[in-house]
C-alpha cells in the first residue's frame, strides 16, 4: 500500500505545475465554447497545452500523442482542476476511439488536427428520443455506394456550434436490432445538410447544441472501424470517460469547498456552528472522494463498471456540497453574482447527463452486485 | 373541525387559476438568461390584477379593502405560485398589510387596494424580514414605485433590479427618499406577529404552488416520456421519486392551510410560530421537489426552455424571502430547545 | 377551514382527558402481550377502558359498540399516546370485519368477548412466503362438509401466544386465483393442531408470533361473510388501519421529541448548536405531521390509498427523530438503559411493517398519482 | 502509487478470516437479550488467538511483537468486523499499542502478547477516546483482567459489563486499583497522535467489515427471496438501496486503506486527521449501510433470530468508540472552518 507518486509521475507533475506557474495566468478566461469570442480563447490554451505537450497524453506517438500510461491524464485534469485552469480539450474519448479503430488514412488525416487542437470536434451521440437509451438511436446513415447519407437528429452536442468534425454514431444496417446496426462516422459539420441549434442551459450555458441531418453526405473512407460497430466503439469511448476519477472532478470540487473556507476563516461569510460542521462534513466527503479516486485511477481496469460507483459516490459528494455551500452564501445565493447558482444548477445535472443517477444505479446493482435484471 | 375549503373557497380558487394563467401567458422566459421578459406587467394586465380585487381583499374596509381572510389570501398565492406569476402581487399585497399595522393613511392603503399607487415591502440585506433601517432591498418589486421602511417614515425611490436567481421576480436597491410619512405608529406585538405571520403564510403558499406546478408538470413528463421502451414513469425508481415527492407536497399543503388559518384563528405569536413552522417545512420541501423533479425530467430538465428551472429558481428565492429553513429553525433552536 | 374541535369532540376530550388522571397511574404498566405478566396487566388496562365506554367507539351499539364516527377513536388514540398511556386494545379492525360481514350468529357468539375484552384476539394474514404480497397466501382451509380443515403457517402474528381467537385468512377456493380464492374465518387457538412460535425481536420485543395450522377443524358457522369475500374484507380491515391517522403516532412521536426537549432544557443532556437545530427540524416536522393528520381525518374517506402518504410521511419522520435523539444521547444511546435503542430499532421497521417503503411509495405512484405499471 | 494489497497480505487476510469464522462460530446470539452467550471468549478460542500471533504481531521486537504494520493490522480488524467476532482482539491490541507508547515495561507487554494477560483500554465515559482520569469505562473488555489508566499510572479492575447496544462487545466500568506502573512516561505528541490514529483505523476497519458482511448478506436474500412473482432484488428500488450500500461501503474502503497507509506513513498528526476523516467517513456510511439492509431483508430482518441487528448493533457501538462523525467533525470544524 503506498499513495505516493512514483518518481516518474512525480516528475511530470512538478514539471506541469512550473509550466501552469508560468502560463496560467494568460489562460484563465478561456472559458469553453460559449461565443465566437471564448472559442479563440479556449483554442489558444488548448494549443498552449498542444506544444507544452499535455494533449493526448495516453495516445500514440506515431499519431501526435505522447504513449504514457492513463494515470498521466487523470495528473493532469487534476492539477490543472487544482490549480483552477480552464479544462484541457475534451478530446481524449474521440482520440482513442479514432486511434485504435480508425484505417490507417483517416487517422493520418484527422489526428494532427485533434491532437494539435486547430480543429475543434464534437461527439454526436445522444438523441431526443434515446437519452440514457443509446441503443435505441434512430439517426440513420445509408449507405449509398462510396457514401454514407445522413438522417436525422443529435441532441447534448457539446461544442457543436464551433465544431468542424463530429464523431457521430449512426444507424447504417436497417435489418439489425439495436445495438448491433450502429456504426461510427466521421462527420465533416461544413457538409451541406447539417444544420445547429443552441441548446441555452438553465444555468444560462450555451456550450451544448442539437444537429439536425438532412441528406448529409459522408464518405464511406470516414467509416472508424467497421460497419456495426459502431456499439463496441462507443463502449470503447465511455470506458474512457470515467469520470470521477480522471477528469479533475476532485480538484473542481476542492476548490469550491477551498473558497468556502476562505469565505468563513476571513469572515466574509458568517458561518454559525451548524453551517462550519456541515463544511467539515463535506471536507469528510471530499477527501475520501480523493483517496477513493486514487485507488480506482492506481488499481482498477478502465472500462469497468466501477465507473458507476465512482460517479454515484461523485454525484453524491458534490450535490450535497452545493447545497452547503448555497447556505452558507445565504441570500447571496439567489442574490448577485449569478456564478454560485449556475454551479449549482450543474451540480444538479451530475445526477443526470452520462447516464441517470436510477441508471446508474441499477448498472451497480446489476453488472456489479450481480442482481437480476427485472 | 372543518379542514377543507368551502365552495366558495374553490371558486374563487378557479377564478385565481383562471387570471393567473393569463397573467403568466404574458410574461416569457425567452431563450436564455440575456433574453428573459420584464417581470412588471403591463398595464392591461396590471388593471386586470386590480379588478380582480386582488390587491384590495385583504385590507381593512376603511382602507378600501374586503378583510378577506388570510385563507382566501392563502388560495391566491398558491395560484400565484402555481402558474409562476410574475406581477408582483404578493409584494404589493405584503407592503399593504404591514402599512396598514403601521396606521397609515387610508388614502395611500386606498391608491394601493386600487392598483394606482405601486408600492413594494422593504427587507433587511439578508431577505429575511422587514428592513427596519435603510440598506435595505426592495422585494417583489418589478414595477414599484417605491419602499417605505416603517421605522424610518420614509418611503424610497428604487433602483434598477439586482440579478436574482429568480426570473419572475425583482428585487431592487432602495434609493433616495422621495417622501415622509409622519402619520406611522409601530403596531403593538400582537398585530407585528400577526403581520409576520401572514407574510410567511402568503410565502408557504406560493412555495406550495410552485412545488405543484413542478410536480404536475414532472407527472406528464413521466406518462409519456418513453425510454427503454416503457414511459419513464413506469420505472420503479423514478416512481419513488415521485411518490416521495407527492408526499412532500401533500405535508406542505396541511401546514400551509394551518399556517393561513393560525393567522386569523390564533394569538400572533402562536400564529408566527405556526407560520414559522411551515416556512421552514415548505422552504425545504419546495427544494426537494423541485430537484427531483429535474431529475425525473432529464436532460430536457437543465434547458433553459423547458419550465424546470423557472420553478427551482422561484422555490429557491422564495425559500429566502422572510427566512429558510435554517433562519427558522435557528429561531426554534433559541426558543424551545435552549439550555437552562 | 376551521382546525378547532368540534363541541361534542371537545367533550369527548375532556372527559377522556380527566378518566385518564383518575385512572392513568395504576395502569401504566400494561405493557403489552409480552409475558403471561404483562398480558395480566394488558388486559386489566383494556377491560378498564371497555368499562369507561373506551373500546369500541366506532362500533355498532348493538353489539356492545358506541356508534361515533371514526374521528373518536383517533381522538382516543391521540390522547392515550400524548398522555403516555398504553395503547388501546388493537381491535377495531377485527371488530369492524366482524360487525360488518359476519352473520347474525357468529357477532353475537364473538362481538361480546372482543369489546369486553374478556378475550384476547390476534390476526392471521402474513405468511414467510408472503411479506408484502398477501395475494399470494398459501395457508388452506379445505371445506369438508360443515367445517373447513386448515393447515399452513402465519408469521408476524401480534398476541397470538396468548390469543383465544385468530381472525385467519385463508385459501378456500383451490381452483380460483389468487385473491379470489381467500375466505376469512375465526378460528379458536384452542383447537388441536395449532401450534405457536414466539418470534423475538432485534429489540427484544415479544409481541409477535408464528402460528402453524395442522388440521385444524373450524366449524363453517364461523366463516366471516361468504366464500371467497376474504380479500375483500381484509382490504375493508385494512382501510381501518390508517396508522398514522388514527393510531395516536403523533402523540407517541410527541413525546419522544418532549422528552427530549426536557433532556436537553434541563441539561440532563448537553446539546451544542448543531443538535438543537436538528431538533428544531425534528419539531418542525412533527407540528406538520400533526396538521397533516389532522386534514387526513377531518377531509378524507377511510381508506383511501392515502393513508400511504401518511404512511411514508410519518415513517420519514419518525426515523429522522430517532436520528436526533440517539445523536442527542451519544454513548448512552448504545450504554445503559436498552429501551431507547430499542424504540430506534421499531423505528426501522415502520418502514417494513404494513407494506414495505418501497411498496407505499408504489401505491402512492400508481394509485394516488396514476403513473404506469412497470 | 501502488493502491492494494499485496499477495501476502492477501494470504493474510484468508488466514484471519479463517479463525474470525471459528470464532464466531463459537459465539451465540440466542434466541433473545436474554440468552445471548458471554463475549469473552473461551480458553481454546483465546489461546487460538494468541498463536495466531493476532495481540504480538503490532508490538515492537522488544515487547515480544513483530512490528506488523497498520495495514496489516486494518486486514485483520476489517475481518473481525466482517465475522462480528466477539473476542476482544481489538481491545487488546489498542490497550496493548497504547502502554507501548507510554513506555511501559516488556514483561508486561510480552505477556499481553502471549495472550497470557488479557488487557482492555480505558476511555472515557462517553468512548470519545482514552482516559485520562478516573471515572472512566474500559471497552472490549470481555474476559479482561484490567485496565490501566496511564496518566494515572494505574491499573484498575473491572466491573461486571454495563448493558450495550452491540452484543458482541463488552464495556465495564473500573473497579478497584490493583497495580501501579511506576515506569510510564507521557509520549510525546507526535507519537501520541499516531497511537490514535492507529486506534481510528482499527475501527473504521471494523466497521467496514461490518457493512461488507451486512451488504454481502442483503445481497443473498435479495437474490433468493421472492415477492410479487420476482426475486426482490430484481426490482429496482431495492437496486438503488443496494447499490447505495455498495458505493458507501467501496468509498468507506478507500478511507480505510488510506487511513491505515497514514499511520505509519505520515506524520503523526497528518495520520490523525486522516483517520478522523475516514472515522467520521465510516461511522455514518456504516449505519447507512446497516439500516438499508435491514430495510432490503423487510421483516425478517427485524427479528433477533437474523443476523441484521447484530450488524447494525456492531456499526452503532464502533461507530461511537473513539468519536463518531459528529465529534470528529465538530474537531474539523474548529480547526479548519472556524472564523478568524
Amino acid at each position: 500500500m503506498d499513495y505516493s507518486d512514483d518518481p516518474e509521475v512525480a516528475e511530470f507533475r512538478a514539471g506541469l505545475r512550473a509550466w501552469l506557474r508560468d502560463h496560467l495566468d494568460e489562460h484563465r478566461d478561456a472559458t469553453g465554447y460559449e461565443s465566437a469570442e471564448s472559442v479563440e480563447r479556449t483554442l489558444r490554451w488548448h494549443r498552449a497545452l498542444a506544444a507544452a505537450g499535455y494533449v493526448g497524453l495516453s495516445l500514440p506517438a506515431a499519431y501526435g500523442g505522447h504513449g504514457l500510461p492513463d494515470l498521466y491524464e487523470a495528473v493532469l485534469n487534476d492539477e490543472l482542476a487544482t490549480a483552477g485552469a480552464p479544462p484541457p480539450p475534451p478530446i481524449g474519448h474521440i482520440a482513442h476511439a479514432v486511434a485504435d479503430f480508425a484505417g490507417e488514412d483517416l487517422k493520418t488525416r484527422v489526428l494532427p488536427g485533434l491532437l494539435g487542437c486547430t480543429e475543434v470536434w464534437c461527439q454526436g451521440f445522444s438523441e431526443p428520443g434515446a437519452g440514457s437509451d443509446l441503443a435505441s438511436l434512430t439517426t440513420t446513415a445509408a449507405p449509398d455506394g462510396d457514401r454514407f447519407v445522413v438522417d436525422g437528429q443529435k441532441i447534448w452536442t457539446s461544442g457543436a456550434m464551433w465544431s468542424r468534425w463530429c464523431l457521430l454514431l449512426a444507424r447504417t444496417e436497417r435489418d439489425q436490432p439495436r445495438h448491433r446496426g450502429l456504426s461510427m462516422l466521421v462527420v465533416d459539420m461544413e457538409s451541406p445538410g447539417v444544420d445547429r441549434r443552441e441548446i441555452v442551459l438553465a444555468s444560462g450555458s450555451r456550450e451544448f447544441a442539437e444537429v439536425f441531418f438532412d441528406g448529409v453526405e459522408v464518405p464511406a473512407a470516414n467509416l472508424v472501424g467497421e460497419r456495426g460497430q459502431g456499439w463496441r466503439i462507443a463502449m470503447h469511448m465511455l470506458s474512457y470517460e470515467r469520470g470521477p476519477a480522471d477528469m479533475g472532478w476532485v480538484g473542481r470540487l476542492g476548490r469550491v469547498l477551498a473558497a468556502a473556507r476562505d469565505d468563513v476563516r476571513s469572515g466574509r461569510l458568517p458561518a454559525d456552528e451548524p453551517l462550519r460542521r456541515r463544511l467539515a462534513a463535506a471536507s469528510v466527503d471530499l477527501r475520501v472522494l480523493q483517496w477513493h479516486v486514487a485507488r480506482s485511477l492506481a488499481g482498477r481496469d478502465p472500462g469497468g463498471s466501477a465507473g458507476s460507483v465512482d460517479k454515484l459516490l461523485t454525484t453524491r459528494i458534490e450535490q450535497n456540497l452545493h447545497h452547503v455551500v448555497g447556505d452558507l452564501a445565504g441570500a447571496s445565493f439567489v442574490l448577485g453574482d449569478p456564478a454560485p447558482y449556475g454551479d449549482y444548477l450543474w451540480s444538479r445535472a451530475q445526477s443526470i447527463y452520462g447516464g441517470t443517477q436510477q441508471i446508474q444505479r441499477q448498472i451497480v446493482a446489476q453488472r456489479v452486485l450481480g442482481l437480476p435484471r427485472g | 373541525m372543518e379542514i377543507e375549503l368551502t365552495a366558495e373557497q374553490r371558486a374563487f380558487r378557479d377564478s385565481c387559476g383562471k387570471l393567473a394563467a393569463h397573467l403568466a401567458s404574458r410574461w416569457h422566459r425567452g431563450r436564455g438568461p440575456h433574453d428573459v421578459g420584464p417581470s412588471a406587467p403591463d398595464e392591461a394586465s396590471w388593471s386586470r390584477v386590480a379588478e380582480a380585487g386582488w390587491l384590495a381583499m385583504r385590507l381593512r374596509e376603511e382602507n378600501g379593502g374586503a378583510e378577506a381572510g388570510a385563507v382566501d389570501m392563502m388560495i391566491l398565492a398558491e395560484q400565484l405560485g402555481h402558474h409562476a406569476v410574475a406581477s408582483p402581487v404578493l409584494g404589493t399585497v405584503i407592503a399593504a398589510e404591514q402599512l396598514q399595522s403601521w396606521g397609515a393613511a387610508s388614502g395611500l392603503l386606498e391608491e394601493i387596494a386600487e392598483g394606482t399607487r405601486r408600492l413594494a415591502p422593504a427587507l433587511t440585506p439578508d431577505l429575511t424580514g422587514f428592513a427596519d433601517a435603510t440598506g435595505s432591498l426592495a422585494w417583489d418589486a418589478a414595477g414599484a414605485e417605491f419602499a417605505v421602511v416603517p421605522a424610518t417614515g420614509t418611503a424610497y425611490a428604487l433602483g434598477e433590479p439586482v440579478p436574482f436567481a429568480d426570473q419572475t421576480r425583482a428585487v431592487r436597491p432602495l434609493g433616495e427618499p422621495v417622501r415622509t410619512l409622519t402619520e406611522l405608529t409601530a403596531p403593538d406585538g400582537e398585530t407585528a406577529a400577526r403581520t409576520s405571520a401572514f407574510a410567511l403564510s402568503l410565502l408557504v403558499a406560493d412555495l406550495l404552488g410552485t412545488m405543484q406546478a413542478a410536480l404536475d408538470a414532472a407527472l406528464d413528463h413521466a406518462r409519456t416520456r418513453v425510454q427503454f421502451g416503457s414511459p419513464v414513469g413506469a420505472f420503479q425508481a423514478v416512481q419513488q421519486l415521485l411518490a416521495d415527492s407527492h408526499v412532500l407536497t401533500e405535508a406542505s399543503r396541511s401546514a400551509c392551510w394551518y399556517a393561513a388559518w393560525a393567522v386569523d384563528a390564533l394569538p400572533g405569536e402562536e400564529a408566527l410560530r405556526a407560520a414559522r413552522v411551515a416556512k421552514a417545512y415548505a422552504s425545504r420541501s419546495a427544494v426537494e421537489v423541485c430537484e427531483n423533479v429535474i431529475q425525473v425530467f432529464g436532460g430536457i430538465g437543465m434547458t433553459w426552455e423547458a419550465p424546470a428551472h423557472i420553478w427551482l429558481r422561484r422555490a429557491h428565492a422564495a425559500r429566502a424571502a422572510f427566512g429558510d429553513e435554517h433562519h427558522h429553525e435557528a429561531v426554534i433552536a433559541a426558543t424551545e430547545f435552549s439550555g437552562s
